[in-house]
């Protein structure tokens, strides 16, 4: 019935079970704008944030998606700029990722302000000495970024390319992508920074303080790496759950290697420097503000050595070490294990950075403040997975997005 | 026009309050909550979820019976200085929707600016801030007896104690009226402060010489809170209890006896 | 965000901050004028028929 | 390309008056329709002549005055009024409904305050008109010299009188009464370095003019 949307030379699944997958994860997707709306008319008390937990579980997702879309503009950095060209076959991938993970951060930042109507103050009333305008601004601007890179995709499918205009529009737009990936970047580095800084910066909060250099803490840096380390990652691991789910190779393993390779020496690097940020708060920043490094890990349901070890250890430098060895990501298994363990190691750090930021007590006579969110949280928080599942399926039914797709899966001329 | 303004040295309004005058009675509370028309709600067991400009926690030193003792610590904002102005929340702020005066070194916040993102609550140590997760619902009738000296505030802002600052907008109406330069220091005092009954909260300018507050916060037993923090705060404790003090802030095993720094 | 706006001030965090952004808007927006123009005048010239380049 | 050409001519002339259509429609839709749409309007509870009170009381702060304890009293209170206005004087309608309706009942007229502004802001006569030594007129315009009481006009979303953002849909001023914004009273703050304080925008502190 659609085949006249599908792209030549290229095979996909029956409809049926297209729409099937479709109303199963749109019934997901339902769920969450349900949630959604009652956020938007009922108010935040739909959720179990309160007076210590301003920020909670939306913030972290909006902090770990935008780390998991770190792999747009990192991969684009590296294609257009360093001039790794075999990318090519995994860039339109991770475009429509990093544009799926910003789209929902800037969806869960609508649902997580008290006044929505107000949002634009941000913009028009802008301080700029505030981390969170630096976030908003640079947000924005690198979504636009992303809609300017997702566009040609979509004007490449079979029905719109035959337009002329559009087939001008899309040629034209390719030609001068590397000055939007350079524009994409620059931008990147500052906003995956500032959310780094957002709790760096708070330096009446020891748990989340560090020192910097001018207005930037350590963390603004430590975010940036740690988002161009653990987003390619993530595009990996997208890029091999659908492989999975439409049984084809659609990107040629040696793509994939290198890109596993970058990342593992950014992550290996990365946790390195983490270290060293972890050491040096807690044997100097922590005390000078009255603290032990276990005041921060103790006492508490929650919170304890693990947190630090799930996320320096399992979650950095194994992945690194297994990404840097070529038999490492050569083998699959590993390969998986490792992008798996890299986008936790990266979940648990921005976690860390936004909730427990908020659960140590600072005054001495305060215990730890706990909380679990509500199922409006939950479920707009899954909004987003429902919400990218879809654009995924569509955008590979109907778009050339794997250009070795064919190559790979050769189609059988058919009859009819 | 005349350019003749009101050309005063800047003030800086801070507080002194006695923890061994405070017997936790909560007077303070209640006049604060009527005074600036701050909402409340039926339950308000989790408060968490409640708003209080001005809370008065116990202090306990977790000792047993004979030596188990306690102390009533009430807590306003703390109008932070920081460093020039630079206190946690201020800066971060992303609409300006927070300001510190050099004037009065008050910090202000403006209910109709700010859009929620709460960001500065969680760069409070204090948890002075506040946020109405819930539009207020005052009991039938009692929405005619609030001041119209003070915004109401709706649902989705933040709010925090303002040391009464339509108190002094209002008494400087007199100042002007009378030609005069400066506010007498009885002019200008906070609801809690009058509110008190055993005197225990002091307010007024930290910089003059003139006032309470200007000597008793150079007493020895003051300390300020999570003063290492450089929050630079301008409410001051007093307490003669060696444990209160060092609750004030926190400390390493070992670290040496509290004294309060030079300020 | 414009210097018509209460919150600006002429101060050299200000010039950097929204230098920087409206560096990037001016080259998103110019970038994507330059495409759309462009693309009509291919149009018009008759360039891109049939899909192929 | 001939033929494309000719096409071309031939749409031309629709374009062209396509495009002047919609440029009218939404002139007349930003100009006179949205405004209609935004604003709403009432009357006050009668008209009120101020040039003639002027006439026989000689100057504004003979009914707009400062209490002893510095605040100002704005719009007189019934109490006032009653001094003269006791019996129907003169021969309009207005005084009539004022004495048979308002003073004879004792209740206060019920007055639509065209400068009032949002619950938010602050504003203290005695610091521009004693402290600043300005003219009532600066900010409130020739509204002594009126005989008529102009109808209210509010913002049907905000309920904001129409004064605030002034009479321009673009918000612009020629005299300083022509719009009461934040940024009115920023600028006038400015030019006459008023509390320049703010530690944020080393302009005026927002607690000069809010509460």
């Amino acid at each position: 019935m659609d085949t006249a949307l599908i792209p030549e030379g290229r095979k996909r699944c029956p409809l049926w079970q297209f729409v099937l997958f479709i109303a199963v994860v749109g019934a997901v997707l339902l769920w969450g704008v349900y949630a959604m709306i009652l956020c938007w008319l009922k108010g935040l008390n739909q959720t179990n944030m309160n007076n210590a937990y301003g920020f909670a579980l939306w913030i972290w997702a909006d902090l770990a998606v935008i780390a998991l879309g770190g792999g747009a503009f990192f991969s684009g950095f590296l294609k257009y700029i360093i001039g790794k060209d075999e990318l090519k076959n995994l860039i339109n991938y991770a475009v429509i990722i990093g544009f799926i993970c910003y789209s929902s951060a800037l969806l869960i930042l609508a649902i997580d302000i008290g006044q929505p109507l107000r949002g634009w103050f941000i913009f028009w009333h802008a301080n700029v000495h505030s981390m969170l305008t630096e976030v908003a601004f640079c947000l924005s601007c690198y979504f636009a970024v992303l809609t300017i890179e997702f566009i040609p995709l979509i004007l490449e499918n079979r029905q719109i390319d035959k337009v002329r205009f559009f087939h001008n529009l899309s040629h034209n737009m390719h030609h001068i992508m590397a000055v939007f990936a350079a524009t994409g970047a620059f931008l990147s580095f500052f906003h995956q920074g500032s959310l780094g800084g957002v709790a760096g910066v708070l330096f009446a909060r020891p748990f989340g303080f560090r020192e910097g250099v001018l207005i930037w803490p350590w963390t603004f840096f430590l975010f940036t790496w740690s988002a161009a380390a653990c987003g390619p990652c993530f595009t990996i691991l997208i890029t091999k759950i659908t492989e999975k789910v439409t049984r084809k190779k659609l990107v040629k393993d040696n793509v994939i290697e290198l890109l596993a390779k970058i990342s593992g020496w950014m992550l290996l690097t990365y946790i390195v420097a983490k270290i060293i940020d972890t050491w040096y708060w807690a044997v100097v920043t922590a005390p000078e503000a009255g603290f032990t490094m276990m005041d921060f890990y103790s006492n508490n349901p929650l919170y304890g050595l693990w947190i630090l070890f799930l996320e320096i250890v399992l979650g950095g430098i194994v992945p690194a070490l297994i990404l840097i060895t070529p038999a490492g990501r050569k083998n699959k298994a590993t390969l998986l294990l490792a992008t798996v363990l890299a986008v936790i190691g990266v979940c648990v750090n921005r976690w860390v950075m936004v909730l427990q930021v908020l659960a140590v007590p600072v005054m001495p006579f305060e215990s730890w403040f706990m909380y679990a969110p509500s199922w409006q949280e939950v479920a707009t928080t899954i909004l987003p997975l429902a919400y990218g599942a879809i654009l995924i399926a569509i955008a590979h039914r109907y778009l050339p997005i794997f250009p070795q797709e064919p190559e790979l899966n050769p189609v059988e001329q058919q009859a009819g | 026009m005349k350019k003749a303004q009101e050309h005063t040295a800047p003030k800086k309004y801070g507080m002194v309050i006695d923890l061994d005058k405070c017997t936790g009675c909560g007077a303070c509370m209640a006049a604060c909550m009527a005074e600036n028309n701050v909402p409340f709600r039926e339950d308000e067991t989790d408060k968490n979820l409640s708003i209080t400009w001005l809370r008065v926690y116990k202090l306990t030193n977790g000792k047993k019976f004979p030596n188990a003792d306690v102390c009533y610590l009430p807590r306003p904002c703390m109008h932070c200085e920081g460093h020039h102005g630079h206190s946690p929340c201020v800066s971060v702020c992303p609409a300006t929707a927070t300001d510190y005066s050099y004037d009065t070194g008050i910090v202000s916040q403006i209910y109709t600016r700010c859009f929620g993102c709460r960001y500065c609550m969680a760069a409070c140590p204090y948890h002075v801030r506040y946020f109405n997760w819930w539009d207020p619902v005052w009991p039938e009738g009692m929405e005619k007896m609030l001041s119209p000296n003070v915004s109401v505030r709706t649902r989705g802002v933040v709010e925090k104690c303002s040391f009464c600052f339509h108190r002094y907008q209002i008494a400087m109406e007199k100042v002007r009226y009378e030609g005069r330069a400066e506010l007498a220091e009885d002019e200008y005092q906070t609801a809690c402060t009058q509110a008190c009954p055993a005197n225990a909260i002091t307010f007024g300018d930290l910089n003059n010489h003139d006032h309470a507050v200007y000597k008793l916060k150079t007493h020895p037993d003051a300390f300020r809170l999570l003063e290492r923090l450089g929050t630079n705060p301008k409410v001051y404790y007093i307490s003669s209890r060696e444990w209160v003090r060092r609750q004030g802030d926190n400390y390493l095993e070992n670290e040496g006896k509290v004294v309060a720094k030079a300020h | 965000m414009f210097p018509f706006s209460f919150e600006w001030i002429w101060d050299m965090s200000h010039m950097v901050f929204h230098g920087g952004l409206w560096y990037a808007l001016s080259i998103i927006g110019l970038g994507m004028t330059y495409c759309i123009l462009k693309s009509v005048v291919d149009t018009v010239q008759g360039k891109g028929g049939d899909g192929h380049h | 390309m001939s033929t494309v050409k000719a096409k071309d001519d031939g749409a031309g002339g629709f374009i062209i008056l396509f495009f002047i259509l919609g440029f009218v429609a939404s002139m007349i839709l930003g100009w006179i329709v949205f405004p209609k749409l935004l604003y709403s309007q009432k009357e006050q509870p009668f008209n009120f002549d101020h040039a003639i009170h002027m006439d026989m009381v000689g100057a504004c702060e003979s009914c707009h005055f400062f209490r002893d304890d510095g605040t100002f009293s704005g719009i007189p209170k019934l109490a006032q009024c009653i001094d003269c206005h006791q019996d129907v004087q003169g021969f309009t309608k207005d005084e009539e409904i004022f004495v048979n309706e308002y003073v004879r009942n004792y209740r206060e007229v019920p007055w639509l305050i065209y400068s009032e502004q949002p619950d938010c802001v602050y504003f203290s006569h005695s610091a521009h008109v004693l402290s600043g030594g300005m003219e009532c007129k600066t900010c409130h315009g020739p509204i002594a010299e009126t005989e008529t009481s102009r109808p209210y006009e509010y913002n049907r979303i905000t309920g904001y009188s129409r004064d605030i953002w002034g009479k321009s849909m673009l918000g612009l001023k020629k005299n300083p009464w022509d719009r009461m914004k934040m940024d009115d009273c920023a600028e006038c703050h400015r030019e006459n370095g008023v509390k320049q304080n703010s530690a944020q925008t080393h302009k005026g502190a927002c607690f000069v003019c809010h509460k």
